[in-house]
């Protein structure tokens, strides 16, 4: 759309690639540095939990809001969950209104099966009555600032809502607006860590301008016991198979590290 | 608007203080911060009460599609829409009849301060994503939108000031809550003005009152937009005073 | 789109301007006068109400349809009404098919909530089975030609066709098709009275050239008691206070008027 | 199609007389208004036993987006579509696909009689609404819009007519009703021919039926359209031979 | 779209009618001769039942799926057919990505009233308890390579389709996957015979080019004993009644060499 | 992914046999049949097991609408889409958001190897239709389009081949089926090559893995992905050669 950006950002793309050639960023960060992450939790009073989070200057706030509904037929004993992330036109001038794009499904099914797959919630603890009623959580992400890796940025504010996230009182079944039953219980803490090829390099945590200069993406979700639940590659790009064995060990590493910066940040008391 | 209990609460007391101790005239506690998304061109984070509501601006830039461009002025493209966490029941992703409604009389609320005809062809777009809501929700979206104008430098004859007044009880208050507008009788009356002239440049209401609670709700209004035009006065304070000289150059 | 037309209404409205100035209306009329009201009931066998008003050469028709559903769960022992207007393209050279624009839903909106919040039907009543059947009345009003002020041109055709509205009979809670139990109970009748500012001067019942002059508007809803159920402002312009002030007399004056017409128009049996 | 009654009615009796008292060859009672919309460049309103339907023209004029245009004629675009009252139960106010087959035969039966090669890159807008009905709704809609067009002036080479036949307990009849149609036996088959050269230019059946029947029943539908022509040559008499005589010096 | 495509297509169907008018096609074939008919079955093992047609280079597959659902209020004691057409992006440069247009939407509407009207399965056999449960006869087309005449491509795959089709087997009135009770019951073999105007000509099964040339398009479905249950005419020019009559015999004849043909190919064990 | 019977079957026995009697390195039993579609630039017939697979291939052709061309180089469309009765449950046939993230993920496999900067300004549009599914679609499905494109004619620097590889009971298996899917500790990891280069263009993953199971499962995808570029290189023989030796002539 907007073409004077689109020569401003190519130009920038340029520059991060010479820079990244020779070992550094733009930012001075190493190749393999995270920006620093912030979470902020108790973001919507209406939401069963929510938290927001800041890679550097990216944001996204998520909320969890747990409601009672009929199970699938073909699982009348399990609750599920719900994973959404929408881009609001407000986060980047390239983002527009309307129902979700390619870009923003692709994002919210890998937040998802990161936290599906490594059995993050118990969905049998989620059954209310076999066959007839069970929790249904919805997980609903709104990135508010692009600055690059929205995948992992979403992530973080999902498990820090989910962290957040105290379960509704329940009479016969039904709501008790207002009052909870205790916090909803974790079974693990995937993390998703976002590689992206740029010239020859792996980095992570990129920023807006290096998304705008990488070849392809990498996603791992990875969780306690060096165990990874979801693995997404993106971009016209290519991986070689020692580049993906390289981006596992570093995920490992840095899912340790978000998560026990999330347990600070998300796990007090509410 | 209707009341489930059988007993209605009292909704102002002896005393003169309503169910959450303000006073009839009184809005809830409004917190108003500038300048909160980098990549927008302004941009707002705004409290009011229980409502968060952030919003951003970009433009002027060219409106696309070709055909919607007004060769005259630029457009006011005002987007509102709340998250699905941000009601007591979660709400469906997609924006229904209530959210293009308020998008539209809140956009036309800002046609007349916005130098529009400065900047033909292109568009104005006002993002507005309400986080936690708790009554009167578009007329915060006003207030928080007008200080993330501001914020982008958008150039304006005057601020747009908001509040809801209304009835509960038989009382008329200003800024009602949730409590209130459960109240059998209650009246709902958003307004937006403009505070140095007190035009009136959004009003709505329902709810069934006569001319007299009218006139004296409309009185408690103005009074109340303008302390809320001194909130946002103040947040854009230092980055505003800035931002008007260098667009006096720009503009003029 | 069609900017031959765009510039002829142009130039019309440059001389509505001139002449509305001067206190004076294109068509002789007085600035606060209405166009003739004109009622046809009956306009639909299959409908259990309708009606077509027209003002002046501005036309709307309405059906009533009352359909047997299930309450909603937070109002279990009442039943609700669904308030539409569809802007038939074949009303106006700039309307379009396709799904109701934004125009559209402003305007089903504002005649909703002059007729929901007038307790016009008392929804206690429209219950059958309390958590299991109530009626749902469905007002669907159709423009058929756009002359100016479809807002009060709808909220007059829906008042007339509720007017004329039986209830359908019921057989274990099962429409019995044909067959009707008496006409629909209406407690009140509010009518939405519109003013428009046209430079100065505030004008009622625009037509459609006054329309393109017209720099804001302001809706109405007054009904019996001299009280009045539904404000609207739209439009890029303002009005003070003292505007709105001398806006709700004449809407009492002109709601009375109108609605002693509908009263003639529609009252008749069925 | 499946009648709800055990006993299926005697659909003409022994005086040769229908349920309604028509003879087989007899249509409901037609009422035809041309002109009724003063926005529209042509219009009609028409009554065909309960049947009650608005239809407005519009064009030629330019068609949009520019990538619909054909460089070699003008498109027609028949929109019909059922107001939510006009059925029994309430109809779901977006268009199904039946009345999006409608919509496209009823448009493609006006493509061989309008001049369209006169009005390249235009596009001639024909919307009905069904306000009313009662078996037979899109031969009623042909009906009007012929008239409308008719009244908007645009060249033909001669006007539309149609109405439907079909077989009830045994009988072919023109013009079926509701009870008609809800014969066990039931046929409905809606046509449209040109009256002067009897082409048809729609024709659609369903229900089974055989050779002969068909025979039969297309003999008496094509009596029948001429009937429906008269009427709608009466409609607009007054209005038409001024139309055609200006028309005449317009476009030869 | 495709200009190029336009114009190539343009002049194939100025020879189209030249030679046409001689009385002889493009491909040899004359006017009322059928392209050679080929039917696969059993192409989807999830399909309950499952056909490819090939008429020529036209080519479609139909898949049927049985499900159980609820009966429609109005008809508590039948079941119920669903006739779906889908012109797939790869059968044609001309069709597109997306929900369906009106040209999709007329084809599956033909091929379904054929086929419903011609009472080709008994509703009331379909029905499993009045007014709970019945099945629901999914019967969806694809078109894969569109040579002309598609109108009779699906018709043909769609009563192949069904003539493979077996009734899923059922336990407490829900499916049992993998498991069938019989083959479906069909009690007549209506078949689509689809004519076009070319000139001042009447032809059979057209090919694509022939259908550029045409000026209308008529489609009859025959079944035993000399009956029809759906005429159609499409296409913005005209036929007389003589001419009508005409396609009609020559439609029973097709209808019945069609029908033996399908019985030969479809009608084997499964 | 659960398992619905209480006892897990054995998924590979002691003479190192999975259920269905493959080996844990084989492929399920694949046919590929280019060239099957006439309309088509290129298409190709492919069964995987039980899948079934038509794809369909156009372009180069001009991007349309305009604005998403790219003048540096012509643009993928890959568009996966499942048949209404491809699979056990009916599906609805309007796509899913699996269907769009699986069409997105697989057009990007083919972004390196095309010479997308041979046709600027154009698309190239891959259409793939599941007629039958049992596990692994998508790698089918790429596995076709590469057939395709190469049928087109289209120019390439490689083939794509793809195969999913997995967990179920403990055993690292290739090609799993779905009742090896179903296993209660599943993993499916879909993976594209080029098979020249073994550069991985697709690479996704459920379930529960670790990083030695990850290295044993990449090692045997790798193999397998270059059987089956075996048999595509087998299916395309002939043609292909051809195809090869008049495009260098066209496009260097």
């Amino acid at each position: 759309m907007s073409t004077k950006e689109d020569i401003i950002w190519e130009l920038r793309s340029e520059e991060v690639l010479k820079s990244i050639k020779q070992g550094k960023r733009m930012d001075g960060r190493d190749l393999l540095d995270y920006r620093t992450l912030k979470i902020e939790t108790n973001v919507s009073e209406n939401a069963d939990g929510s938290a927001r989070a800041f890679l550097g200057e990216s944001q996204s706030i998520t909320g969890v809001k747990m409601i009672v509904d009929k199970p699938y037929p073909d699982n009348p004993d399990e609750g599920t969950i719900s994973v959404g992330v929408e881009l609001l036109p407000l986060a980047s001038p390239t983002f527009e209104s309307g129902p979700p794009k390619t870009e923003a499904i692709e994002l919210s099914r890998v937040v998802d099966r990161g936290i599906r797959e490594a059995k993050t919630l118990d969905f049998k603890k989620l059954s209310l009555v076999a066959g007839e009623k069970c929790w249904v959580v919805f997980i609903d992400s709104y990135v508010i600032n692009h600055a690059g890796n929205l995948f992992d940025t979403c992530s973080l504010s999902s498990m820090a809502a989910l962290m957040n996230c105290r379960v509704p009182k329940l009479e016969e079944n039904k709501i008790v607006r207002g009052e909870f039953e205790g916090k909803l219980e974790l079974t693990n803490l995937p993390i998703l860590t976002t590689f992206a090829k740029i010239g020859n390099q792996i980095v992570v945590d990129t920023s807006y301008a290096e998304e705008k200069a990488m070849s392809a993406r990498f996603s791992i979700a990875t969780f306690e016991g060096k165990k990874f639940s979801a693995l997404q590659k993106g971009g016209h790009g290519s991986f070689t198979q020692s580049e993906v064995d390289h981006c596992i060990d570093i995920a490992f590493e840095k899912g340790d590290e978000l998560r026990s910066q999330l347990k600070k940040f998300a796990g007090g008391k509410r | 608007m209707s009341n489930k209990n059988n007993e209605e609460p009292v909704y102002v007391n002896k005393q003169g203080l309503r169910l959450d101790g303000r006073k009839v005239d009184e809005t809830r506690k409004i917190k108003i911060t500038s300048g909160v998304l980098p990549r927008a061109d302004g941009s707002c984070y705004l409290e009011w009460g229980q409502n968060k509501i952030i919003a951003g601006v970009y433009g002027p830039r060219e409106a696309l599609p070709a055909h919607t461009q007004d060769p005259t002025k630029a457009n006011v493209n005002f987007v509102y829409r709340m998250a699905s966490f941000s009601v007591p029941d979660r709400k469906n992703p997609k924006p229904g009849r209530r959210d293009i409604e308020i998008s539209k009389v809140c956009g036309e609320a800002f046609e007349k301060t916005i130098f529009l005809e400065k900047f033909p062809n292109a568009v104005i777009d006002i993002y507005v994503e309400i986080l936690d809501s708790n009554a009167g929700s578009r007329v915060a979206a006003i207030t928080a939108a007008s200080v993330a104008l501001a914020d982008a430098g958008i150039p304006m004859r005057d601020m747009v000031a908001a509040v809801a007044v209304g009835k509960a009880g038989g009382h008329i208050l200003v800024d009602l809550n949730k409590d209130e507008e459960d109240a059998s009788d209650a009246v709902d009356m958003p307004m937006a003005i403009l505070p140095s002239t007190e035009e009136i440049v959004l009003l709505q209401m329902d709810g069934v009152i006569t001319k007299d609670e009218w006139t004296k709700a409309i009185d408690l209004g103005l009074k109340a937009c303008k302390k809320v035009y001194e909130l946002q006065k103040n947040a854009l304070k230092e980055k505003y005073i800035q931002a008007e000289s260098s667009k006096e150059n720009k503009v003029e």
